[in-house]
């Protein structure tokens, strides 16, 4: 698959079709890729990577890049390409700036998911058919992507792009025993005190990087609320648990009705604080109140916050319908 | 208008909770209603805050959180009647709004009955002064609010 | 010197021993993966990662803390300082980077004018640290010349064959060991030698062994800054604050006040120069784009440090930022980057 | 517990004096009438008022004034919009002295000394230049050359005209950008009344000013003949601590807050020049 990418980027460069392409590249070690402009094939030959640990969402750096010069390529996995979607929808990035292709995904890992397993001092792996043979400083380890697969990818809803000029490898289908749901209706199920003690255990670990927002492809705002000493809100550090909950819940909500659940935030999280919780229940309230809505999946249908219906439910009698007492 | 009395909430063993409620009240119709409620002489409990805005969804998901930040025990919103909104529409994004936000501090573990949205016209003096009662009642049955304050700002 | 050990088995003794007499931190699992120093509870045992999540930074310059609080009534003004002495604390466990981090946050905090906030926690804390008894590939101390076998503090402890050994290094550390005698039992300092030599095999092993500061330093200013990588090394960063959050040597704050509706408090937090708008100013921003922002973070660490600190550089090498950054962009690609230019 | 740099005093603002439409001066005392600290020329102090902000700004009266601290604002952010609604009577805090100063016992003594200010520039060399009066005996010729948007933009006008022209051995040259009437003066750039004046290049030169003023005036001092040994300037960024620590204001390996405000140009040819 890498080589078929590379030689493709390089043959539409070398067309003049596009100017950049962006990807990933290799790093130090095996797990460490980084998104990266190529802007030459010697470049792409050198450095360009698709491995099981190309998790990171390419999207957002669209919005930033089609600002630039000419048209870009870029590489889209299924989950990636309905948070393209959502943002030319948007309209934050405009459609005819970028070339997007569509890259066949199995799932993806990344070194925490590894260090998990036990898996630690990595330098280096070999991938073949999701087996990954892995070299360490204690020695060789085997384990398999499925074994180790990102928080995201255990719960992929497809695997089928949305919005791409073109596919490479075989288009996949949805995954029809998706179970994303699960983790927010294990949460739901527990008594007010456990759903606060719950999050008030994880949220406590928050540093406040602000990862989880500028990893973000539907947080694009010029100036975020956050940055914004005219806001009220504007806080550079976890002072207290009410910043932390205001902080997540404010985050959760400007993205509520766009967030296509790429799940990037909980992969970005230094703290590994499970964010896509609190997405995931915007989500399904959205699904269970307003009817299934998936942001990314079409050009047209509204978002559910930018809409109404004049029967819609009532707030009071919806919380008592989605959370158990 | 009804005013406030001093605070003088939760000091003290002996003296009785009285919660801090924030009442987001739009100027068309429930503000109109709280006015009603006043000429008419239909008492409503010193707790309320009104907080006027220019219609429901003036109201940020941040408005009411900061309320609880800063010691509310219950924060109330009160718009046209949904098909009522001065502004045609607005009240409907509303309704989704609070909606998805009132169930994800149930979902969070925050008492869900500290939040409300309630429908109150301009001729609905009645109302306004009803629902408030029975507002503070439930508030008061709950007790303070301790797991959506900002502890810098306790008393 | 003296060198003293303990029975492994007895560690949760030695814990509730040390925290009778004053607050003790220990690294420990607060999440899958993550862990932190946290104040010890019964129970509470050494977490089996490498390295905390976070730094041990936290203990003596906090995310946030109180500067003061001023009472407003009318056009006055009343100042409260809000300082207390702290109690006395002991960290055990921290590794070799972050003991020597500390030296580097001394040399900002403790500079004329000295900063009594930090200065209060410096003299009440006690740091044992522990030799790294299987370093990890995104380990890079031995470039700022820091050995991770032989670690400073107060004290040093090191694990060999069912035994934790320790060897106090200054008077704080004699005292501490001293106040758990009797749990300790004295013995000559063999198996720290064994264990240090097993750790240098490991070294040896470890990928980031050869990488070295040379073409860093004060001197190398104009060079550094005007090189072109900058462009292409910070164009995937996202402007998060996770590197310079975790980081044992970032010390940036700012300064912002809180109206608790009684009171203004003033307190400082942790700062990051990634962030944009940590230079802006009522007029503009001199680092209006993440390239600037970014230069700054390694140029500080690498170069403007090192120059007004005796050629001391401002990263211990402890890995943190390689392990965490979300696009795994970090000091090691920067410094291996900038070298190549050069080449 | 020691003294902390962080914990500012309180002070009261004992005047507001109007200077331009857009700058203020506030003299500050202590609670008990006195002057806050002592400082030397080209010191600056941190203001705040606490809800509001906190922001570094030159201490603007000379530290030959023994019984106050005067500041000139120029009002454009949040602090020093809301400093601009106060009146005598306020308090508010200061903390400092800050940074380092213009060496006026070192380099500057004995010598002709040629200001030149744009703006709420002149706020800082204001200190210097009545420093000198003080102590006319230590220098030599002083020229003032200064100039603002318009005739009503100048600082400090009355005292420039009542009392620096008035002067012996001082000579002011004034300019405005743009012609108005009522204005016989000179009307032009600053950079270019440098260069109309054309003064002895046996001068050393304060400059100060907006940015973009003090690059071209470098330059036209330069073509004057100027080294870059004779000429100081003080640069300004975002500050947060006012003592080095909390790592914003570099400009390379030098903080301003610290190892400035006054560089020489020599020194900050050392420096990036970017930042």
């Amino acid at each position: 698959m890498q080589e078929l990418m590379k030689a493709r980027a390089a043959a539409l460069l070398s067309e003049g079709k596009v100017n950049r392409v962006l990807g990933w590249a290799a790093g130090e070690f095996v797990y460490d890729v980084t998104p990266t402009v190529f802007e030459s094939r010697e470049e792409l030959e050198r450095d360009f990577v698709y491995s099981p640990f190309c998790g990171a969402n390419l999207s957002k750096y669209l919005v930033k890049e089609a600002r630039k010069e000419g048209k870009i390529l870029v590489f889209l996995k299924p989950c990636d390409s309905f948070s393209f979607a959502q943002l030319v929808k948007e309209h934050r990035i405009p459609r005819e700036k970028v070339y997007a292709v569509g890259v066949e995904c199995y799932g993806k890992t990344d070194a925490t998911a590894l260090r998990s397993l036990g898996i630690t001092g990595i330098v280096g792996a070999a991938e073949q058919y999701g087996a990954l043979t892995l070299n360490t400083l204690n020695g060789e380890r085997r384990v398999t992507v499925a074994e180790a697969m990102l928080e995201k990818c255990k719960s992929c809803k497809t695997k089928e792009h949305r919005l791409c000029d073109e596919l490479l490898g075989e288009e996949g289908e949805p995954v029809s025993d998706c179970s994303r749901f699960e983790e927010v209706e294990k949460v739901e199920a527990m008594t007010p005190e456990e759903r606060f003690a719950f999050f008030r255990g994880e949220l406590s670990r928050c540093i406040r990087c602000n990862a989880c927002r500028d990893v973000c492809p539907a947080c694009t705002c010029e100036t975020c609320v956050f940055d914004n000493p005219a806001s009220g809100i504007a806080q550079k550090a976890a002072a207290d648990p009410f910043e932390e909950n205001l902080y997540h819940i404010i985050r959760a909500f400007h993205v509520a009705g766009r967030c296509t659940d790429c799940g990037e935030c909980t992969r970005v999280c230094p703290q590994r604080i499970p964010l896509h919780l609190l997405n995931r229940k915007f989500i399904k309230d959205i699904n269970e109140f307003y009817g299934p809505y998936q942001a990314g999946d079409d050009p047209e249908t509204p978002s559910p916050l930018t809409d109404w219906k004049p029967d819609d439910v009532e707030p009071g009698s919806a919380v008592r319908k989605g959370g158990r007492a | 208008m009804p005013m406030n009395s001093p605070e003088k909430n939760g000091v003290g063993k002996e003296e009785a909770f009285r919660p801090k409620i924030v009442a987001f009240c739009c100027n068309w119709c429930s503000y109109a209603g709280a006015d009603l409620a006043g000429t008419s002489r239909l008492s409503y409990p010193a707790e309320v805050k009104i907080i006027r805005v220019p219609c429901s969804c003036r109201v940020n998901p941040t408005f009411i959180l900061r309320a609880f930040g800063r010691g509310a025990d219950g924060v109330i919103l009160c718009g046209c009647h949904p098909g009522d909104c001065h502004y045609t529409t607005g009240n409907y994004y509303t309704r989704r709004r609070m909606t998805l936000l009132f169930s994800m501090l149930d979902y969070l573990g925050i008492e869900r009955e500290r939040t409300r949205v309630e429908w109150v016209s301009a001729a609905e003096g009645a109302k306004f002064a009803e629902t408030m009662r029975d507002f503070v009642a439930t508030v008061t049955a709950l007790g303070k609010n301790r797991r959506l304050e900002d502890l810098r700002c306790r008393n | 010197m003296s060198t003293y050990r303990i029975r492994e088995e007895r560690l949760p003794a030695l814990f509730e021993e040390t925290a009778k007499k004053r607050k003790l931190y220990l690294p420990t699992d607060t999440a899958e993966g993550v862990a932190a120093f946290l104040p010890y509870r019964e129970g509470m045992t050494l977490t089996a990662s490498l390295n905390t999540s976070r730094s041990a930074k936290d203990l003596f310059f906090p995310q946030t803390e109180t500067l003061a609080d001023f009472k407003v009534s009318g056009r006055e003004i009343a100042v409260v300082d809000v300082r207390e002495e702290c109690e006395d604390f002991l960290l055990f466990g921290v590794r070799a980077c972050d003991v020597k981090s500390f030296e580097i946050l001394d040399r900002v905090f403790l500079a004329e004018p000295v900063d009594s906030f930090y200065k209060n926690r410096r003299e009440h804390g006690t740091v044992v640290s522990l030799a790294c008894a299987s370093p990890v590939e995104t380990c890079f101390c031995g470039t700022f010349g820091i050995d991770c076998a032989d670690p400073e503090g107060d004290a040093a402890a090191y694990r060999w064959e069912g035994y934790y050994y320790f060897v106090p290094l200054t008077e704080k550390g004699e005292e501490y060991l001293a106040s758990v005698e009797s749990l300790l039992e004295e013995t000559d300092d063999g198996p720290v030698w064994d264990a240090k030599g097993e750790i240098y095999r490991k070294k040896e092993r470890l990928p980031l062994k050869s990488l070295t500061t040379e073409g860093f330093g004060g001197e190398r200013t104009k060079e550094l800054f005007d090189s072109e990588k900058w462009e292409s090394l910070s164009e995937a960063c996202l402007g998060c604050g996770t590197c310079t959050y975790v980081c044992p040597t970032c010390q940036c704050f700012d300064i912002r006040d809180f109206d608790t509706g009684r009171q203004i408090r003033r307190y400082r937090c942790w700062d990051s120069c990634m962030v944009s708008d940590f230079t802006k100013m009522a007029g503009g921003n001199p680092r209006p784009t993440q390239k600037e922002r970014f230069r700054q973070r390694f140029m500080h660490k690498l170069v403007y440090f090192p120059a007004e600190n005796e050629g001391i550089f401002g990263c211990v090498g402890c890995g943190r930022c390689l392990a965490q950054c979300p696009i795994s962009m970090n000091i090691v690609k920067v410094m291996k980057a900038l070298k190549e230019e050069k080449e | 517990m020691i003294k902390d740099s962080l914990i500012p005093g309180v002070a009261a603002v004992a005047s507001v004096r109007a200077d331009t439409p857009d700058v203020k001066t506030f003299r500050i005392l202590t609670p008990e009438g006195k002057k806050p600290f002592e400082h030397l020329p080209g010191q600056c102090a941190m203001l705040s008022v606490p809800g509001v902000g906190e922001a570094m700004f030159s201490i603007t009266s000379s530290p030959t004034e023994k019984g106050y601290m005067e500041f000139s604002i120029k009002k454009c952010g949040c602090l020093t919009s809301w400093l601009h609604t106060i009146e005598p009577g306020q308090q508010i805090t200061v903390r400092g002295p800050y940074g380092n100063s213009f060496p006026v016992e070192g380099a500057l003594k004995g010598k002709n000394l040629l200001f030149i200010a744009g703006g709420i520039g002149l706020a800082p060399l204001r200190s210097v230049i009545n420093y000198c009066r003080a102590y006319r005996e230590n220098y030599g010729k002083i020229d003032i050359v200064y100039g603002s948007r318009s005739k009503e933009d100048l600082v400090f006008y009355e005292e420039i005209v009542g009392e620096w022209q008035k002067e012996e051995g001082i000579n002011v040259h004034l300019t405005i950008d743009r012609a108005q009437e009522g204005w016989e003066g000179h009307v032009g750039f600053v950079p270019d009344f440098v260069r109309e004046i054309s003064p002895d290049t046996d001068r050393t030169a304060l400059v100060c000013g907006p940015p973009i003023m003090i690059k071209f005036t470098l330059a036209a001092l330069k073509e004057l003949g100027f080294t870059e040994e004779q000429v100081y300037t003080t640069m300004e960024l975002r500050m947060k601590c006012g003592i080095g620590k909390c790592g914003r204001c570099n400009i390379g390996s030098k903080y301003v807050c610290k190892d400035g405000p006054v560089f020489r140009f020599d020194e900050l040819g050392a420096l990036p020049d970017e930042y």
